[in-house]
């Protein structure tokens, strides 16, 4: 699996990134904002960060560098696009996934390990996931609260785009558990053809025993399986 | 007592006209600039004539005590420096220690309590940015910050308001660069009322073979100004940095310093590259007194000079004058020394980053620090005598009466108490300075970096070294209420526990950063007290081998002639050989020991018990027995790295009731009862929140008591187990000859986590 | 070419939920201002441009509005042309 | 008693560093909006007040201006009372 993360100035979780596809056997290359060309990839990765130091509103700016157009065509032709944090910022943003990432309710900067319910373990992003499950994983965001018509909520949830709920220990999907207002406690979203997702945690940050939580690797373990079967590095 | 170095110029000064519009040079302007006669005499002997205006501002910031040391250089000079893993001492813009696998470790703390107080959120936010640039301009890359706060009681507006800003600015910068927070401290005392402190240290990872200075080498050299342009912010900041606050200060405050942290992860990248790139010979940020000081101070340390050119600064407005060029602070800005034909590609690589470069001036082999307007001359110094010649001074130190009154105040009152103390413990619970800090540390960024093993909420934060079995640890203590009532003892106890969070966590303590935030030295009981701080450290230091690599003074820490409490930081790091070692603060498993590793003492000077209960700041503070000590700290470094040990947390503020609680509650995601029994015949009250030194609680499996206990006895400390890890259903509950503490969990996990969201939520700024 | 400023204000829709607005009025209460009602909070932006009228520097912020300025989802944008300075400036 | 709506913009001060303006501008120079010399970025505040004058009004918001919705070290403000609904509010 060859993945392109994308980095913009201010990106810091690029590195991160690269770390985590190297663990799983995949092949990671950065790709520099100013290129035009992502090159011959299966999959494309935002990284999280602060690109254009949040400025004006997080991912805004980013979404007007020369390689978002190709992000847009590969989104398009069906690749694999997944934008974390600041990388689901810039999907909404440039509207390769609908709704909107507000400042959090509680105005603060939040960090902290938050609990995902998976809603949907029949996407190219969660197939290694049941239904249910729950894991465990970082946030570090100040805008991170989803926002998005009424209409528009309805049918993420009807047909099934919406992927991770922020939930209690306990699976429960409750208020205080919702660590920034996100509207019916989304957490991560898949675009209506199911190849453009976006989350707000860090599942890179959830990888391996010292880091305190192993429940990430899924999500990589997932894409590498869905594009080399045999599980090649 | 003035020292005088000599400073007879070696290359005589050729004489400088004044520019156009430059104020006279008077007795009253000479004064502005901080400079006393004899200084200014000095200043005459080292020209050979009269300073023009913007000569004397150069001086003034170079000889002010932010960047001339004047007080407190003697006194430093006591403290050890040396050890064979210390690649770089003080002097440079960050300590490096090697820590084995090729690997150095740069490290350093630096204050911004001045501009925090006047801007808290800029304040704090800028003090970040620069301890980064200190830090990567070593060639290093970034791997942690740790911040020590401190401020008055939260129950003030004004407190509530410097807090949230101080905490936002420090979180927003760090997070936005990409740096996890790791750790620190946050303390509440009337004794910081005006005047926060706001000390920020960052940790740094390099290939040892990497190590770049700040020096000026290579004659003919250019020199170029790279990251951001500079504007009229912060003119004589250091200067500032060096005066009490007073309404006065507070009107003509110069303009605050504007941090853009987006700008400082550019320039980190772009400086790193440029390192690595081979084509520079040095680099330094420009910080306090900004291209004055790092030109001139480059210039010094290689022993060449330097020539740069005002006209060819890139500034932000038009119409700044040399002498505001010299002294701007602005933010995100370095000097780079290029190798000769090197310019282009410094170039490049800055604008790979979107970063401008330009080059302002060269180095020279006359010794001088020479600025010009073009064509004219506008100063010309010889470098060494206004980088090293700054007049160093010894002054006279007295303990204050007053203090020493409350120091020897009789607490023997205390000791009759026997009363039921579990409201008491729920009240020191639930005061902010034993409380939870997580609504601070939940604003940093702890994770990003896929580094931090250990988190802040524990005794000190860890952060793994890809590539390698080991990780690096660090904390920043002290106490200043200890400070306070005895500087000597409260700063060996600030060393000590130090070293003592790190074994906690599993590390070797290996040297030190400190951070001296005092009052008014030129007060003879100020003096007094930096003074014994300083010997203090020097003593512990010695004795934990835990060299000291660098530092910063931060004087002048004073509202209306009161000074906070004396707070030398002492910032620690570590060595954790294998992250197999890593230990936490939190109990883990029901049924588990808890062994108390020290004694228990009738003390109770100094403590939260004292200033939450009775609003009392009095008594000795807790001593350091510093053989037992070193004992102590071999034998739970011991411990972990056995792997014997499934927790271990020092005792420290409200005592070894707290300490317990902190055990059982953890992150609070998973609280613990306890079942504890103390035979100690001793009084309830210092019993159970006395804060004596030297004492750690730690739990294992039943079944490693005795190996545990062994250890302890082989190293002569003592050990006992207290008692078991209970479930939180049973309850806390500690069992004295005399006394009974029994809350509920949940009411404890309240107290603990909820006491500093509640006082900053109810509470809008006043 | 003249030298126009515009100042442009970028207002969070009405019935987004405005936590900003929250807590500055709630702190408002608890300084004793109980006049205060409703607080919103927008963002201004003031754009300092080259162009040859007033109508053209209002066309050239509307299209920098609707492409980064403002976020079509959550926000609504109001353009003012504030001033036209007399000094003409070098095409 | 009328209700009055204040439109309150928050400025940061001549000469200070804005690096929120300067990320735009050259986020618009990329994008060929070479028109665009000077970007800064306020804070733009409504308030419904109520109030027995308009001028009672604009009193009462420069007083939370000065203790609370402007950093004076950083900022200036502006304060607009933009219009009086007629309805009267009970005091
Ligand atoms: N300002 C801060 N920044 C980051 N972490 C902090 C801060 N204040 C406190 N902490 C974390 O909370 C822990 C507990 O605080 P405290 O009780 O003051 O420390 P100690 O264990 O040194 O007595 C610290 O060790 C640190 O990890
Ligand atoms: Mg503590």
């Amino acid at each position: 699996m060859r993945v392109a993360i994308v980095t913009f100035p201010g990106s810091n979780c690029d590195y991160d990134l690269y770390k985590c596809v190297q663990l799983v056997g995949g092949t990671p290359e950065f790709r520099w904002h100013r290129e035009t060309a992502l090159g011959e990839v299966d999959v494309v990765m935002l990284p999280g960060g602060f690109s254009y130091g949040d400025y004006l509103r997080a991912g805004a700016i980013a979404t007007m560098s020369p390689i978002m157009d190709a992000v847009k065509e590969f989104a398009r032709s069906g690749g694999p696009v997944l934008g974390i944090c600041n990388g689901f910022q810039m999907l909404c943003e440039c509207g390769l996934l609908p709704g909107a990432l507000l400042r959090n309710r509680s105005l603060l900067f939040s960090s902290r390990d938050v609990r995902l319910r998976v809603e949907n373990a029949s996407s190219v992003f969660t197939q290694e996931y049941q239904v249910g499950q729950i894991l465990r994983m970082p946030i570090a965001h100040a805008e991170g609260n989803f926002h998005a018509d009424g209409e528009t909520l309805d049918r993420l949830e009807g047909e099934g785009q919406v992927l991770f709920r922020y939930a209690d220990a306990e699976g429960e999907v409750v208020d205080s558990a919702n660590p920034n207002g996100s509207a019916r406690s989304i957490a991560g979203i898949v675009n209506e053809s199911g190849n453009v997702m976006g989350m707000m945690p860090h599942p890179e940050r959830a990888v391996e025993p010292i880091l305190g939580s192993v429940d990430g690797l899924g999500l990589f373990t997932a894409l590498l399986s869905h594009f080399s079967p045999l599980g090649a590095a | 007592m003035t020292d005088r170095p000599d400073n007879t110029p070696s290359t005589t000064v050729s004489s400088v006209a004044p520019r156009e519009g430059d104020p006279k040079i008077t007795p009253e302007l000479v004064e502005d600039h901080g400079l006393s006669p004899s200084e200014y005499e000095l200043v005459l002997n080292i020209l050979g004539r009269e300073p023009t205006y913007t000569e004397l501002g150069v001086f003034s910031a170079m000889w002010s005590e932010h960047c001339g040391y004047k007080n407190s250089k003697r006194l430093l000079s006591l403290l050890p420096t040396k050890a064979p893993w210390v690649i770089q001492g003080p002097g440079e813009n960050a300590g490096v220690i090697d820590i084995g696998d090729g690997l150095a470790l740069a490290f350093k703390i630096e204050s911004h309590n001045h501009p925090s107080a006047v801007e808290p959120y800029q304040g704090a936010a800028t003090g970040v940015g620069g301890i980064l640039r200190d830090v990567f301009t070593m060639g290093a890359r970034p791997i942690a910050i740790l911040d020590s706060l401190r401020f008055g009681d939260l129950d003030s507006g004004r407190v509530r308001y410097l807090f949230s800003g101080v905490v936002k600015g420090v979180g927003d910068y760090g997070n936005c660069v990409g740096i996890p927070n790791i750790g620190g401290e946050t303390f509440f005392d009337r004794g910081y009322e005006g005047n926060p402190i706001v000390n920020a240290m960052c940790l740094g990872l390099m290939k040892a073979k990497d190590l770049i200075k700040g020096e000026a080498e290579g004659v003919g050299n250019p020199l170029m100004a790279v990251g951001a342009r500079t504007g009229r912010d912060g003119i004589h900041g250091a200067t500032f940095a060096s005066e009490e606050l007073s309404d006065d200060s507070l009107a003509k405050r110069p303009q605050v310093q504007v941090g853009d942290p987006f700008t400082e992860k550019l320039l980190l990248e772009a400086s790193l590259e440029l390192i690595q790139s081979g084509h520079i010979t040095g680099i330094q940020d420009m910080g306090a007194a900004g291209i004055t000081s790092s030109a001139s101070e480059m210039a010094g340390r290689s022993g060449n000079g330097v020539e740069i050119d005002m006209e060819r600064v890139p500034v932000r407005e038009p119409g700044m004058t040399p002498y505001e060029i010299l002294l701007s602070e602005s933010q995100e800005r370095m000097l780079v020394v290029a190798k000769s034909g090197s310019a282009n590609v410094v170039r490049e690589i800055l604008g790979k980053w979107e970063l401008e470069a330009e080059e302002i001036g060269r180095v020279t082999d006359d010794g001088l620090f020479r600025v010009r307007e073009g064509d004219r001359v506008v100063a010309e110094i010889p470098s060494l005598p206004l980088t090293e010649g700054c007049p160093t001074y010894e002054r006279e130190g007295v303990e204050s009466d007053e203090i020493r009154e409350l120091r020897c105040a009789d607490l023997t009152r205390f000791n009759e108490v026997d009363s039921d103390q579990s409201d008491a413990f729920l009240k020191l619970m639930s005061s902010p300075n034993i409380a939870s800090k997580s609504w601070v540390y939940g604003q940093y960024d702890t994770t990003v970096r896929t580094g931090t093993a250990v988190r802040p909420g524990g005794d000190a934060g860890v952060v793994r070294l890809r590539g390698t079995q080991r990780a690096v640890a660090a904390t920043t203590d002290c106490n200043g209420r200890y400070v306070y009532l005895n500087p000597r003892v409260g700063t060996i106890g600030a060393v000590a526990e130090a070293a003592r969070n790190l074994v906690c966590v599993g590390a070797l303590p290996t040297a030190v950063t400190n951070n001296l935030n005092f009052g008014n030295p030129l007060k003879p009981h100020i003096y007094y007290q930096f003074r014994e701080a300083v010997l203090g450290m020097a003593e512990a230091c010695k004795l934990f081998e835990t060299p000291v690599t660098g530092g910063n003074v931060s004087f002048y820490n004073e509202t209306e002639g009161v000074a906070i409490y004396p707070t030398p930081v002492i910032g620690m790091v570590g060595v954790v050989e294998d992250v197999d070692h890593i230990t936490r603060h939190a109990f883990q498993d029901v049924g588990d020991t808890i062994i108390l590793l020290g004694d228990n003492t009738d003390h109770l000077g100094a403590s939260e018990y004292l200033y939450v209960m009775e609003d009392l700041v009095a008594g000795e503070p807790p001593s350091v027995d510093l053989l037992g000590e070193r004992g102590l700290q071999h034998a739970v470094l011991g411990m972990t790295q056995q792997g014997l040990l499934h927790s271990a947390h020092d005792v420290s503020e409200g005592g070894l009731a707290c300490a317990l609680a902190e055990s059982a509650l953890g992150s609070g995601e998973h609280p613990l009862g306890i079942q504890v029994t103390l035979r100690d015949s001793l009084p309830t009250l210092p019993l159970l929140f006395g804060e004596a030194q030297g004492r750690v609680v730690v739990s294992c499996d039943a079944r490693s008591v005795d190996e545990v206990l062994t250890l302890a006895k082989r190293h002569g400390v003592p050990g006992r187990a207290i008692g078991t890890v209970a479930p939180e259903d049973e309850g806390f509950r500690i069992d004295g000859r005399a006394t009974t503490l029994e809350v509920d969990v949940k009411v404890l996990t309240d107290r603990f986590f909820g006491a500093i969201p509640n006082l900053m939520n109810g509470a809008g700024p006043s | 070419m003249s030298r126009f400023r515009l100042e442009i204000r970028v207002i969070p829709r009405p019935g987004l939920l405005d936590p900003e607005g929250k807590a500055i009025q709630h702190a408002l209460l608890s300084l004793d201002y109980e006049q205060v009602q409703e607080v919103r909070v927008g963002k201004l932006l003031y754009l300092d441009v080259d162009a040859a009228s007033s109508d053209e520097a209002r066309e050239g912020a509307e299209a920098m509005c609707r492409r980064l300025l403002a976020n079509p989802v959550t926000q609504d944008f109001e353009i003012q042309v504030q001033e036209a300075t007399e000094e003409t400036v070098p095409a």
